[in-house]
C-alpha cells in the first residue's frame, strides 16, 4: 500500500555544508516504510518546479519519517529552506527494499546515498543484528557531517583525505576485503562509485544490492520512465521492480 | 450528492457514454492498475492504458525523461509488454481489479500490417470498450516517418483499423503534423469515430554540464502545461473544421480551467497525462471544481458547454 | 575585465561580427530606444527592430496578449508605423542614441512584391547592418497560408529579397512549418545568409468566465520558456541538416543555461525576447553566466562550444 | 527616466476584505513619481507567473510609495502575504500622468482603480489646490476601507448602499453634476465605470481623464501588447502613451 500524506516539517536540520535533514510528521507512511523504500515530494510553489521528487527515506520514529537531502536544484534549494511546521504533499512508501539478510552487512553509503544505509542499519540494529559496518564517502569533509547519535558507528573516508580515510568508496572497500569479507554488500551512492562497487562485487563474490537513483516522474511504475538496463537484456522499472537490485542484474 | 449533480458530469462521445469526461492518458497511467492506491480506473470516466505494440519493446535507453519549464519530456520509446501479455496478464489483472471501469486500449504499429493485427486482437479480447490508435509513431516502410504527419498515411492506419474492429475507434493526432486539422479530417473520413487532440510535441533538453542532450534518445515528446496552449488552438481549429465528430482535448490539462478551456473549445471530454504525475488525485479537484463552475454559471450538464467558445 | 575575457563572447555569423552572442528578438525590443534606460542597444551582440511593413499596420484588436504557463501569446498582429516613417523617423532616433551598435531590419511582406520593396528601401538605407525576413506573415495571394508553412514559398520570399539587397540576410523560421528543416534549407539555397529558428509556436487560451478566447484575435503566437524545448530541438536538426550555415537560436531563451543548450545544439548567436519583458536586464545576467560558464569549462570562446552537442 | 529598482516593503497592510496597501522602499522611483504612473513588479517565485504585474502608485513619501492591490490572481495574492522587510523588484515610474489642471477635479476611483486618484488628489492638495471631490465606488462595504487620513475627504457609494451612496459610480456622477459642475473629471476604475464615465462626460461636456489598464507585457512601449483604440482610427499604447488618456480620444 502507497498513501499520499500531508506532512508537517517537525524538523529541519542543516547538518553539513548544503546538507539538511528533514523530519517529517507522517504517520501513516512511517507505519509502512521499510529500508529502501523512497517517497515523492511535491516541489514546493517557489521552486518552480512541477514533477514531485524522490528522496529515500533515511530513518523513522512512531509518526514521523526522515530525509538527508542535498541541494542541488530548485527543488532541493526550497526545501532547505522551509520552516518548522509547514507542510509537504508526500507519497510512500514506494519502491520495494533490502532483502532480509540474516548475515553481516557493509553497508556504503556515497553522498546522500548515505541515507538507505542509515535506515537500513538502524533496522537492523533494532532486530539484534550487530555486525554490520557503515561506510560514508564524500568529497571533503565539508560534505560528512558527524552523526554520533546513530546506533552503529559510521566509518567515513573522502576524496582528499580531509575526513576519516582518504580515497574514494571503492578504494576503501578494497582496502577492508583485504582483511575480511561480509555477508553482502548495500551501497546507495553516485553513478562512479555504483559501478566501481558491483566490480569489486563479482570480483569477490560477495552478495550485493545497489539502490539506483534516476530521474522519475510517475514514481509508482506507470510511466517506465525510470528505466535500468539488465545483464539478460531489456528494462526494469528503478521506482518499482527497484530502487534494490541485485548487483549483478543491472548493467551500470 | 444528489442524482442530477451526478449528471452534469456525464460525457458522451458517440456511442461511448462516461460517467465523468475526465480520461486517463495513454502511457501515464500504465496498465490501469498503478495508480489504483490513488486515482483507481472506476473513478474516471475512462483509462487508456498504455500503447502496445504486437511484440514486446524494450523502449529506448535511458535517461527517458526529464523536466522542463511547465512540464517534462518523455522518450520512453513505447516501452510495452507486447499483445499477447496484454491481453493474457495486463488485462485480466486489470478486469479484476477494475470490472466496470470503461477501458480503452492503445495500439502502437510500425506498419499497417501490424495495426491490422493489432485491432483485430483487441476486438476478439472482449475486455475493451474502444481503441485508441496512436499515429504518432514511426513508420518503418516510410523511414520512420510518423504516420500521423500526413494525413494520408494516417488515413491508411484509420482504414486499416477500421476493417478490423468494431469498437469505438479514436484517433490521436500529432501536433507536429503540418495540418493536424487535415489529419483529423482524414482520420474521420477514414472511420475514426472520435478525435483525440493532442499527443505530445516534440522536443530536447541539453545538459549543459556534459554537453550532450539529456535524454538517451536525444529527442522526445513536450507534456505538461507548457503545451496546453498549442494544444488547445488545434483542439479549437479541429472542432471548427469538424463540428460533428466527438472530440477529446488532450494536453497540459491540469486544472478544471484549462479542463474547461478544451470543452469550451469544442471537447466532449479531456485526458489527464502528466498532471497525474505531479498529484495522482487532481481527478478529484478537477472534476469537483468543473461541477462548482457549471453549478455557478447555471449549465444542467458540461454538454451544455462543449464549444460554446467556438462562435469566435 | 580583460581583453582575452572580452573575446570570450565575440561571435560569428557569417560576415557580421557581434561583439556578444545575444541579440534582441524583434517585437520585443521596439524600435530599439524604448528600453534604453535598461539595456541599451549598444550592450546588445545585435539587436532587431520591430517588423516593418510597406504601409503603416494598426493590429490586431485587443486584448493581444495574455499569460500562460512558463510563457506568453501575442496577437500584436505586426502593429507598426511603415517603413517610410521607420526610415525617416525611428531609424534616425536610434542611431541619434546609439550610434554604433549593431542593427537588425526585420521586414514582413504580405507578397513577394512588398518583400521586394521591402529589402530594396532597407538596402538602401545605409544605417542598418543586416535585414531577418519574417517569413511568419500570411501570405495573402495564397488565402492568408503563411510563406513560412513550406519549403517553396519560403525560397520564393528569401529569393526576392535577395535580389535586392547585399545586407546579410536572416531567415527566420517558423516552427509550425511541416517541416522547419525542410524550410531551413530552401531558405539557404535561396539565399539566405543566416537561419534563425524560431519564431513563435500558434497557441490560444480560453476566458472560461466569459467563453471566449481571450485574445481579441483568438490566435497568438507562444514565446517564453514553455517553448524552449521544441525551439531547441528545431534549432539542433537544422545545425544537423546544415552545418555549414550560421545558426540563430530563439525560443524561450532566459538563462545561461537555456542560451548555452542553443549554442551547444549549433547556434553561434541567440536571441532573447519574452524574457526581456520579465527582467530588462536580463542580458547581463546572461551574458556573465556564460562567460563564467566558459572559464570554468575552460573555453576561451564561446565559439568553440558551438554544436558540441550536435555529435549524438 | 524610469528606472529598476530593488525595494523592501516597510509594511504591507491588509486594509479591506481581499484588498491591501504595500509601502515599498524606493526612492529613486518615489523622487520621480507622478500621479497617474504606475510600476510593474516582478511576480514573487512562488506565485509561478512569468511576465511583471502593472499597479498604480497611489502615493509618495520621500523614499517610499504605496499601492492598493486587490487579490485577484497568483500574483496579488502571493503579494498580500508578504512580510515586512522582504524585497521586490520593481520598474518605474512609467506611463505617463494626469495633466495639470488649475480649477477643481472630481475623482472617481472604482475598486483599486482608487489608487491613482488617492495619489493625484494628495498631491493636487499639497499643491494648495483644494476644491477637489473624490469619490471611491464599491459593490459593497467591504470592498471599501475608511481611509481616514487622506488629505481630501472621500464620499463613498456601493451598489448595494451598505455604504455611502447607494448605486455605481455613474450614478453619483450624474447626481452630483445635477448641483454643481467640475473644471475636469478624472476617473479609473473597471470596464463598464469607464465607459459610462465617458458617456456622461461627452454628455456634460466636462473634460475628462481615464487611466486605464489592459494586459501589459513589457510595461515601456516595446512591444504594442496593450493596444487602446482610438476614435480617430488605429491604437496607442496603455503602457507608454497613456495610461492616462482624454476620454474623447479612444473608444472603450
Ligand atoms: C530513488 C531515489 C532516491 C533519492 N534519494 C535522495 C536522497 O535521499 N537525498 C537526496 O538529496 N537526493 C535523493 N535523490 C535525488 C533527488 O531526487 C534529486 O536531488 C532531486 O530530484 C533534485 O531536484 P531539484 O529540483 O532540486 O533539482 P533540479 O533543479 O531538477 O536539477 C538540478 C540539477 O541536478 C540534476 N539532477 C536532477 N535530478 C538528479 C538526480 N536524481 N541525481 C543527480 N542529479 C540530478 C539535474 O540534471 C540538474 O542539473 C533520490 C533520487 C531517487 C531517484
Ligand atoms: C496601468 C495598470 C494599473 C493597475 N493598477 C492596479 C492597482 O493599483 N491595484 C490593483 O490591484 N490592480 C491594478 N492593476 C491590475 C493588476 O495589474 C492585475 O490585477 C494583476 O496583473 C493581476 O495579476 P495576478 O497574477 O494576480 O492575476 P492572474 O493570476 O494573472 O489573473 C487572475 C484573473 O484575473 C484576470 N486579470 C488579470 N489581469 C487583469 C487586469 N489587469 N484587470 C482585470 N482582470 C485581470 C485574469 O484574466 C484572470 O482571470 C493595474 C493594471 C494596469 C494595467
Ligand atoms: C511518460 C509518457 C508516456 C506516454 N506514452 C504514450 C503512449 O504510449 N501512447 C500515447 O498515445 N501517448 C503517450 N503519451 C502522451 C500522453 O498520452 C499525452 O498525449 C501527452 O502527455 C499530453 O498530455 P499531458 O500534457 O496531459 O501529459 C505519453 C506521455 C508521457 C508523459
Ligand atoms: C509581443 C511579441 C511581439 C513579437 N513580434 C514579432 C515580430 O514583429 N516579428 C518577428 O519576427 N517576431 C516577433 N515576435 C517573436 C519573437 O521575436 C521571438 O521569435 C519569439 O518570441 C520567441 O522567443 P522568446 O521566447 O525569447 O520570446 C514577437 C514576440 C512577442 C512576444
Ligand atoms: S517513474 Fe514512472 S515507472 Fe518509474
Ligand atoms: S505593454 Fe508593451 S507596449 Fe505596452
Amino acid at each position: 500500500m502507497k498513501t499520499r500524506e500531508t506532512g508537517q516539517i517537525l524538523s529541519n536540520k542543516r547538518i553539513a555544508e548544503n546538507l539538511f535533514e528533514l523530519k517529517i510528521k507522517l504517520p501513516e507512511i512511517a507505519a509502512m516504510a521499510q529500508p529502501g523504500n523512497f517517497i515523492t515530494i511535491l516541489p514546493p510553489a517557489e521552486s518552480g518546479r512541477y514533477l514531485r521528487r524522490p528522496f529515500s527515506i533515511s530513518g523513522k520514529g512512531d509518526n514521523f519519517i526522515t530525509l538527508v537531502i542535498r541541494g542541488i536544484g530548485k527543488t532541493t534549494d526550497s526545501l532547505a529552506l522551509l520552516r518548522e511546521k509547514t507542510c509537504l504533499d508526500v507519497i510512500g512508501p514506494l519502491g520495494n527494499s533490502y532483502p532480509k539478510i540474516s548475515g553481516n552487512i557493509w553497508m556504503i553509503g556515497g553522498g546522500t546515498g548515505i541515507a538507505s544505509v542509515l535506515f537500513l542499519s538502524s533496522m537492523r540494529k533494532t532486530a539484534g543484528l550487530k555486525n554490520d559496518r557503515i561506510l560514508w564517502a564524500g568529497q571533503t569533509k565539508d560534505a560528512l557531517p558527524d552523526i554520533y547519535k546513530h546506533p552503529v558507528a559510521i566509518d567515513y573516508s573522502t576524496d582528499d583525505g580531509s575526513k576519516g580515510e582518504k580515497g574514494n568508496a571503492a578504494m576503501v572497500l578494497e582496502k577492508w576485503l583485504k582483511r575480511d569479507k561480509p555477508d553482502a554488500v548495500a551501497a546507495c551512492g553516485p553513478h562512479g562509485m555504483m559501478k566501481a562497487v558491483k566490480e569489486i562485487a563479482a570480483e569477490h563474490g560477495i552478495e550485493t544490492w545497489l539502490s539506483l537513483e534516476e530521474f522519475m516522474a510517475c514514481g509508482v511504475g506507470a510511466c517506465a520512465g525510470c528505466a535500468v538496463k539488465l545483464e539478460s537484456g531489456g528494462y526494469e522499472k528503478v521506482c518499482d521492480d527497484g530502487p534494490v537490485f541485485r548487483s549483478d542484474r543491472i548493467v551500470l | 450528492m444528489m442524482e442530477n449533480d451526478k449528471n452534469i458530469l456525464a460525457a458522451t462521445l458517440g456511442t461511448l457514454n462516461l460517467k465523468n469526461p475526465a480520461i486517463a492518458a495513454s502511457g501515464t497511467y500504465g496498465y490501469g492498475t498503478e495508480y489504483s492506491d490513488f486515482c483507481p480506473a472506476d473513478d474516471w470516466g475512462a483509462v487508456i492504458l498504455k500503447s502496445v505494440s504486437e511484440k514486446p519493446r524494450d523502449g529506448n535507453p535511458p535517461p527517458r525523461c526529464c523536466e522542463v519549464e511547465g512540464g517534462m519530456i518523455n522518450s520512453i520509446g513505447l516501452a510495452n509488454v507486447g499483445m499477447e501479455k496484454f491481453l493474457s496478464e495486463k488485462m485480466q489483472e486489470f478486469r479484476k481489479k477494475h470490472e466496470k471501469a470503461v477501458c480503452i486500449a492503445s495500439i502502437a504499429g510500425e506498419s499497417l500490417a501490424e495495426f491490422e493485427k493489432l485491432s483485430e486482437r483487441i476486438n476478439e479480447s472482449g475486455k475493451i470498450d474502444a481503441v485508441e490508435i496512436n499515429i504518432s509513431c514511426p513508420n518503418v516502410s516510410k523511414g520512420g516517418m510518423h504516420f500521423g504527419s500526413d494525413p494520408q498515411s494516417a488515413a491508411e492506419v484509420i482504414a486499416s483499423c477500421r476493417r478490423n474492429t468494431s469498437l469505438p475507434l479514436l484517433a490521436k493526432i500529432s501536433p507536429a503534423a503540418g495540418s493536424p486539422v487535415d489529419v483529423a479530417r482524414a482520420c474521420a473520413d477514414s472511420g475514426a469515430d472520435i478525435i483525440v487532440a493532442v499527443n505530445t510535441i516534440p522536443g530536447m533538453k541539453i545538459d549543459i554540464e556534459k554537453g550532450k542532450p539529456v535524454l538517451g534518445n536525444i529527442f522526445g515528446g513536450l507534456s505538461g502545461p507548457a503545451i496546453y496552449p498549442a494544444a488547445l488552438r488545434i483542439a479549437f481549429l479541429i472542432h471548427r473544421a469538424l463540428p460533428e465528430i466527438p472530440l477529446i482535448g488532450c494536453g497540459g490539462i491540469d486544472s478544471a480551467d484549462t479542463a474547461l478551456q478544451f470543452i469550451m473549445a469544442g471537447c466532449s471530454a479531456f485526458q489527464i497525462g502528466t498532471a497525474t504525475f505531479r498529484n495522482p488525485e487532481c481527478l478529484y479537484t478537477i472534476l469537483d471544481n468543473i461541477r462548482i463552475f457549471m453549478q455557478k454559471k447555471g449549465y444542467k450538464s458540461v454538454k451544455d458547454a462543449v464549444g460554446i467558445a467556438a462562435e469566435y
